[in-house]
């Protein structure tokens, strides 16, 4: 089917951003409430689309719409197409829908700051450029959303880049972006190579003549651009610095929506990785690995957004696996970005309005029993955390559980290692999000009298409470009888006939549930039960020192990486001078100093010339000689 | 012919007689042209060349070349060198010790190589066995049959030498103009100075030589008024020559005057 | 008259009007070189409605004898490839002339030669790209020099003398190999037939191996010290950085691309062999190019000199696009010559107005600019982003079909050079963290926002590289029967997707 | 006797006048030598003109004679216009073209 509303998605923040950027100081006045009706009005557009779809029959549910060709050389030919079928429409009205919610919350969040106006610009920018990435036919279409968000974000962390470290955090979100994006690109290539086509009907119908071998390369890469994007094992280090943005930033781009951008990628491309099960195993593998990594940086955080941050990597870990098992992961996948957009944009904001009223203080160990000073935040914060540790009937415990599942279920000695460490990560998260609740709302008071914490207004604390009934709700929603999973059927592929399972749902709910009441025991017993002091303890074991160097992921890129790189840097500049520009100054000082040499003949005296004369008639008298003899 | 060649490539022999003489006489006279110190010596040996040299196109029934030769050479040319060397300074000689080191030795080497290698190479060529000869061309009178030749067949080059000569004349005259630094002196100017001098002295004018000397003649100076010697009157020629003959002071009566 | 001829007398008269005025009206002298640019734009813009797309033969053609003892003609014409390369020279002069206004004042003479040379560079230009004659070609290339060696020499900053000779020699020595394959080429058409410098009648000449290797290397190295390939580059960063901004766009956005131009032109046309049997020699140039320029690009500390080493690994990929042999590759190579004409041109003179006003162009004597002067600190945000090839701006088409058109023949470059997608972001993110981000460093308090003259100068080039972006069909639908052509003559086709039914599960 | 006799003279006399322009330092001698070079040449000429029977090589002796006469008077002129402001005519001592 076409439609030819889907552009206004797109092209209304679009105009808002356009507007706002090049209005400047004018729009100052008028501008947060222009950017929040164009990201409302994008919403009510996708909303329209939504109840469209919904009226039509499973098979005829994906709206397409052409708008021009892009580019065409030979028989590389790209249009400018968007495409709407049942995983897009999820996306764009999680980004619509917690986006208007976000620029609702950053009326008030950003109120003092003298460039509200520019936040909004880069806020509809980013949402544009989101849902251009969702919504783009092919691979090329979406890698131009792809780097918009990079761009995206890129200038939300370094909104305040008149400070040094956050500038330095917005460029190395960036460069690890272009890392992931570099892969991306050469996915893309070696999709046309293969397949001689880069739109994302094009390669799912080609796809199966394609050699495994090639298969397995673009899954591979397109692996590569999640994991920079969505912020994966080893490309994970930017998204902890990246909390340098004001939260709401947090919120949306590093928690809700961008970062999972990877997984939408993995499950857009399941008619590649399902033929290339290296590439598959590839992926689950990733996500454990990361699931494991941002549980363990959690855990150490005292910093309440680098600490969600550290959460996120590791929820993001958990859809990276579900994605990787397959068919049977697809949409639980899907079910707990959804749900963690739900549940991780309300936290952050909760953080933020924590934030608002402690005079920006991030230190949670300045925290401490602040439930009472702000009973909606911890209200909000706190159907969030139960909806993430899993506790029923919360959202997290929906999508989750299925998760571990999935992974159990995965077959061998493969589904035991994914299913037992996506359990261990489960116990993990409960321990470290109990801490965070614990530290900043329970317990005693440890903030200075300089800080006076109240309660948000009104405009902060609706969209977290909105949020917070998404957290609650959305996973039952979503997985009453399997709506998500059948509603996505079409597009990621059905029901596999389900083997011998190895655990029941049943079991692996207790199974998580004993885990999750075990971690958060030991977080009470340690935080609530004993003093936390206020500046974190030096004395602890070396596990917790390189926890808090975040695994010394930063050290391990500036040793392999930055180190290297400068030396070369400084190496072929000074190869460049001394040896390709000394070799041409060379040519140079040779021809003055054989000049040099020459002109000693130059005497002045025109009867040494003279003499040179006649030294060169007899060459050519000789010369003559000995041709005619 | 009775006068016909005996043997090919052969001339007649009185011509041989006349190179066996003239022909070592003119390189002994070129070579004495180049060691001699003094310009006009090396002028005169140079006219002695030009003058061997025209005899012996005569010799070679180049009449008429033989004769502008010692017209244009020997007289006009020749003239000219002398008369140069004589604005120059007939006295100055050279010394003959070489001032840029090294050159005269390779010179002599890069001479005598290119000697060597120009006469070996006119031995080896196969030049002069069948010599042709100018009669058949002289047939008309050499001086006519030059003359066809410039006019018909050269003519272009002559033209382009006749502009060529006018051009060098013109160009002559334009060097040797003197350029004047300062305006010409009027006589005002030259009386004004004459009068305003460190002395009054030259102001009436310098003696001629000879004037009130004991002989009236241009190698003795004038005597002054006190009957001392005026040096300034004879010729600075003269005097550098050492040929003043008397300069002795006349012996005045003395005469008691307070007159300055 | 013919358009070409008349759009490269246009500025030369120009030239002669202005060499009329006085010296001190510098003003006058100005606006009619302003005026005169804007008309030759708008000539070139009516050429290019007019240029029939579906041909692939020259068109604007031509021909008149010129010195027939030798059989030289003034021959003129244009295809796509050079047809755009027109364009963008013809757009991108009254640009300089504009944002350039006060550019001219610390020149060693005046104002009105300075924008006298500048006419005559476009003239040169405009031939150089259109000459369908050899020597008519030779001609242009090496007479285009001379304006630049004065504009460098004249009007620039620092070791201007030093530069502008470095360029000159080096362009010179190049210039003489070419002369030499050249003249090899007269020799050989005069043993073949008729002596000729017509470049049809030349590609149909048979050569043996050898010779033919021999006169594609005199091309080539004239080309590559042009364009600037490694290890030939080093009198590029030392010419941009003694030239005047407006200077340097001339001379990067435009000048060098006669390099690139030429390889398509007259390399792989005239011997197709010797292009073939030198393709992994030059691909592993061009490589280098990309990654060795953006290293040196990341260690810089001159913000010229940092463009111009950005440069030199844009060429790199230009290089490779046209060396690559497929459509893709030649499409993606000649977008990305117009392409980079403008990014380059943003980043050159929106840097221009950054140094004139700070008086340095250390690159650590900028910070905080985004807080003083933000339109500036946009415009120059906006130039890099453009030249690290983000999507949705222009450059980005282009160096994707580069390195798609690279990847489908032969992968391994494309893969290293997609290495320099990474690199790109560093090179241009460190200046604009040193110069716009952090506190405003002391100094740059007072430092003013751009004015409209020069919001007027930049807009275009803004425009223009969104607009192709979103929309680069116009230039490609003008490209692509060249760039297929050319393949074809060069004995190319492009390779075909991998797929194998029968490996289908 | 063969006319080609004549030509070691010419040979002879060239070498001479040769070594003269080298070794000598008054310009007036160098010219002299010059002209010298010059005569021997022309006797070389005519001697080819003899050898080979036509007036052409006389024709030429004749041009170079003219050219000759050319040379001398510019030449001189220029020794002494030399001679007027550096008051002497050693070619040494006009060596201004040396670094």
């Amino acid at each position: 089917m076409t439609s030819n509303s889907l552009v206004y998605l797109i092209a209304l923040p679009l105009f808002g951003a356009t507007v706002l950027l090049l209005a400047g100081r004018r729009s100052d006045k008028w501008g947060h409430i222009f950017g929040t009706l164009m990201s409302a009005s994008s919403f009510a557009v996708g909303v329209y689309l939504f109840i469209q779809m919904l009226g039509n029959s499973d098979g005829q549910r994906a709206m397409t719409q052409k708008l021009f060709n892009w580019i065409s050389v030979g028989s590389f030919q790209v249009d400018a197409g968007l495409l709407v079928d049942q995983l897009s429409i999820c996306f764009v009205l999680l980004i619509t829908g917690v986006g208007t919610l976000i620029h609702i919350y950053s009326i008030a969040y950003m109120s003092h700051d003298l460039d509200r106006r520019r936040f909004f610009a880069y806020l509809n920018f980013f949402i544009a450029a989101m849902l251009l990435l969702v919504l783009g036919d092919s691979y090329l279409n979406l890698y131009v959303g792809w780097e918009g968000v990079g761009l995206a974000s890129y200038l939300l962390i370094g909104f305040w880049n008149q400070k040094p470290t956050y500038a330095t955090a917005a460029k190395k979100a960036f460069v690890a972006n272009r890392v992931g994006d570099m892969g991306l690109s050469l996915a893309i290539m070696i999709a046309f190579a293969t397949l001689g086509t880069v739109s994302f009907d094009g390669v799912k119908e080609h796809a199966s003549h394609a050699s495994t071998g090639a298969l397995t390369a673009i899954g591979i890469m397109l692996l590569v651009a999640a994991t920079g994007k969505s912020a994966q094992f080893p490309l994970q280090a930017w998204l902890g610095d990246a909390m340098a943005g004001p939260t709401p930033v947090s919120a949306l781009i590093h928690a809700a929506t961008m970062v999972t951008a990877g997984v939408y990628l993995i499950t857009r491309s399941n008619f590649i990785f399902d033929l290339a099960p290296n590439a598959q195993l590839a992926v689950a593998v990733i996500g454990v690995i990361t699931l494991l990594f941002g549980a363990i940086i959690g855990m150490a955080k005292d910093d309440i957004k680098k600490a969600l941050a550290a959460s996120t990597m590791s929820q993001i870990g958990y859809m990276v696996l579900g994605a990787g098992l397959g068919p049977a992961g697809y949409a639980f996948a899907i079910m707990h970005l959804l749900t963690h957009g739900f549940f991780k944009a309300g936290m952050f904001l909760g953080a933020g309005s924590v934030m608002h009223g402690m005079n920006d203080e991030v230190n949670m160990r300045r925290y401490g029993g602040l439930r009472k000073f702000m009973p909606i935040t911890f209200a909000t914060f706190g159907l969030g955390y139960l909806a993430i540790i899993g506790v029923p009937p919360f959202a997290g415990f929906y999508s989750k559980d299925k998760i571990i599942e999935v992974a159990f279920n995965a077959g061998g000695i493969k589904g035991i290692t994914l299913g037992s460490a996506a359990l261990l990560g489960a116990m993990i998260t409960a321990f470290y999000m109990t801490r965070v609740v614990i530290l900043t709302f329970a317990g005693s008071k440890r903030w200075d009298d300089k800080a006076h914490p109240h309660e948000s207004p009104f405009l902060m604390w609706a969209p977290m409470v909105l949020l917070a009934f998404g957290s609650v709700a959305s996973g039952f929603f979503f997985s009453r009888g399997d709506s998500l999973k059948n509603w996505l059927e079409p597009v990621v592929g059905g029901h596999m006939a389900h083997e011998a399972e190895l655990l029941s749902p049943a079991v692996v709910s207790i199974l998580a549930l004993v885990l999750v009441v075990i971690g958060v025991g030991f977080a009470i017993i340690k935080y609530l039960l004993n003093e936390v002091p206020q500046v974190a303890p030096t004395d602890v074991t070396v596990f917790t020192k390189i926890a808090r160097r975040d695994l010394l992921q930063d050290d391990f890129n500036e040793a392999v990486f930055m180190r290297p790189g400068q030396a070369i840097t400084r190496g072929l500049q000074t190869a460049d001078t001394t040896l390709i520009d000394g070799a041409v100054r060379g040519v140079g000082r040779f021809a003055v100093g054989a000049g040099n040499i020459l002109r000693t003949t130059q005497t002045g005296f025109v009867r040494s010339y003279a003499l040179w004369i006649l030294v060169g008639a007899i060459g050519l008298v000789a010369t003559i000689w000995v041709v005619t003899l | 012919m009775m006068h016909q060649v005996i043997e090919i490539g052969r001339t007649q022999t009185p011509e041989a007689v006349l190179y066996w003489i003239l022909g070592p006489l003119a390189v002994l006279a070129a070579l004495g042209m180049v060691v001699v110190k003094k310009a006009v010596h090396s002028a005169i040996l140079l006219a002695w060349v030009m003058i061997s040299l025209a005899i012996f196109y005569i010799a070679q029934d180049a009449v008429f070349l033989g004769i502008v030769q010692v017209v244009v050479y020997t007289g006009a040319v020749m003239m000219l060198f002398l008369f140069i060397l004589m604005l120059v300074g007939v006295e100055s000689s050279e010394s003959l010790t070489e001032t840029i080191r090294g050159l005269r030795p390779i010179a002599i080497v890069a001479a005598l190589g290119f000697g060597g290698l120009l006469i070996s190479l006119i031995g080896h060529a196969t030049l002069g066995r069948s010599f042709v000869g100018l009669t058949d061309a002289n047939a008309g009178g050499n001086v006519q049959a030059l003359a066809g030749l410039l006019f018909s067949k050269y003519v272009w080059a002559f033209e382009v030498v006749s502009a060529l000569l006018i051009t060098a004349a013109l160009g002559a005259m334009v060097l040797a103009h003197n350029h004047r630094i300062i305006a010409r002196p009027t006589q005002r100017d030259l009386a004004t100075a004459r009068f305003r001098g460190t002395s009054l002295a030259k102001a009436a004018g310098l003696p001629g030589p000879g004037v009130y000397a004991l002989h009236n003649a241009v190698d003795v100076p004038a005597l002054l008024p006190d009957g001392t010697p005026a040096q300034a009157s004879i010729s600075a020629t003269l005097k550098a020559r050492g040929d003043v003959i008397d300069s002795r002071p006349f012996q005045l009566s003395t005469i008691e005057s307070e007159e300055e | 008259m013919n358009m070409l001829t008349s759009l490269m007398l246009l500025p030369l008269i120009g030239a002669l009007l202005i060499s009329a005025i006085p010296t001190t009206k510098s003003l006058l002298a100005k606006q009619m070189t302003l005026l005169t640019t804007i008309l030759v734009a708008v000539g070139v813009i009516v050429m290019t409605l007019r240029f029939d797309r579906g041909k692939t033969d020259l068109q604007f053609v031509e021909t008149h004898s010129w010195i027939p003892t030798f059989g030289i003609n003034y021959s003129v014409g244009v295809d796509g490839i050079a047809l755009v390369l027109i364009l963008l020279s013809a757009l991108l002069a009254p640009i300089v002339v504009l944002s350039g206004w006060n550019e001219s004042n610390g020149g060693r003479w005046s104002a009105k030669t300075f924008y006298i040379l500048v006419l005559v560079l476009e003239t040169m230009i405009i031939g150089v790209f259109s000459a369908n004659d050899l020597f008519l070609f030779y001609v242009f290339f090496e007479a285009m020099l001379i304006p630049v060696y004065f504009l460098i020499g004249g009007y620039g900053t620092g070791q201007r003398n030093a530069a502008a000779v470095k360029f000159l020699i080096y362009s010179l020595f190049g210039g003489l190999l070419m002369l030499a394959s050249i003249i090899g080429l007269y020799v050989l058409s005069g043993e073949q037939g008729a002596h000729t410098f017509n470049i049809n009648a030349l590609s149909q000449l048979q050569m043996s191996s050898t010779t033919q290797n021999l006169l594609f290397l005199g091309f080539f190295i004239a080309f590559a010290i042009k364009a600037p390939l490694w290890p030939l580059h080093t009198w590029l960063p030392d010419a941009a950085q003694s030239a005047t901004p407006g200077t340097s766009v001339l001379l990067l956005g435009i000048l060098d691309k006669v390099g690139t131009f030429g390889m398509i032109r007259y390399c792989l046309t005239l011997f197709p062999e010797a292009s073939k049997t030198f393709t992994p020699m030059i691909l592993v140039l061009a490589v280098i190019s990309i990654i060795y320029g953006a290293f040196l690009a990341i260690g810089q500390k001159d913000l010229k000199r940092l463009i111009a080493f950005t440069s030199i690994s844009h060429f790199g990929f230009i290089t490779m696009g046209i060396f690559a042999m497929t459509s893709q590759g030649h499409s993606g190579a000649t977008l990305y010559m117009f392409n980079h004409g403008f990014s380059t041109a943003a980043l050159f003179i929106v840097g221009g107005w950054m140094m004139s006003r700070r008086g340095s162009s250390k690159i650590s004597d900028f910070g905080g600019l985004q807080r003083v002067t933000p339109v500036m600190a946009w415009t120059f945000f906006f130039a890099g982003m453009s030249s690290l090839a983000l999507p949705g701006l222009s450059s980005f088409v282009s160096e994707f079909l580069v390195l798609v058109g690279t990847y489908t023949r032969y992968p391994v470059a494309a893969i290293i050079g997609t290495f320099g997608i990474v690199l790109a972001a560093l090179y241009i993110l460190i200046p604009i963290q040193r110069s716009l981000h952090g506190p405003t460093m002391p100094g740059n308090e007072a430092l003013s926002d751009l004015n409209v003259r020069e919001k007027i100068a930049i807009a275009p080039v803004i425009a223009v590289i969104i607009g192709l972006g979103f929309y680069p069909s116009p230039l490609l639908n003008i490209i692509n029967p060249a760039s297929t052509h050319t393949i074809t003559q060069a004995g190319f086709t492009d390779p075909l997707a991998q797929i194998d039914p029968k490996a289908g599960k | 006797m063969n006319p080609a006799n004549y030509l070691y003279i010419s040979a002879l006399l060239f070498t001479i006048g040769a070594i003269g322009v080298v070794v000598r330092r008054n310009a007036i001698v160098i010219f002299m030598c010059v002209e010298l070079m010059l005569n021997a040449c022309n006797l070389a000429f005519v001697t080819f003109a003899r050898i080979n029977g036509n007036l052409d090589g006389q024709v030429v002796a004749f041009f170079t004679m003219v050219v000759a006469a050319c040379e001398v008077v510019v030449g001189l002129a220029i020794i002494v216009t030399i001679y007027r402001s550096r008051r002497s005519a050693s070619v040494d001592d006009a060596s201004l073209l040396k670094r």
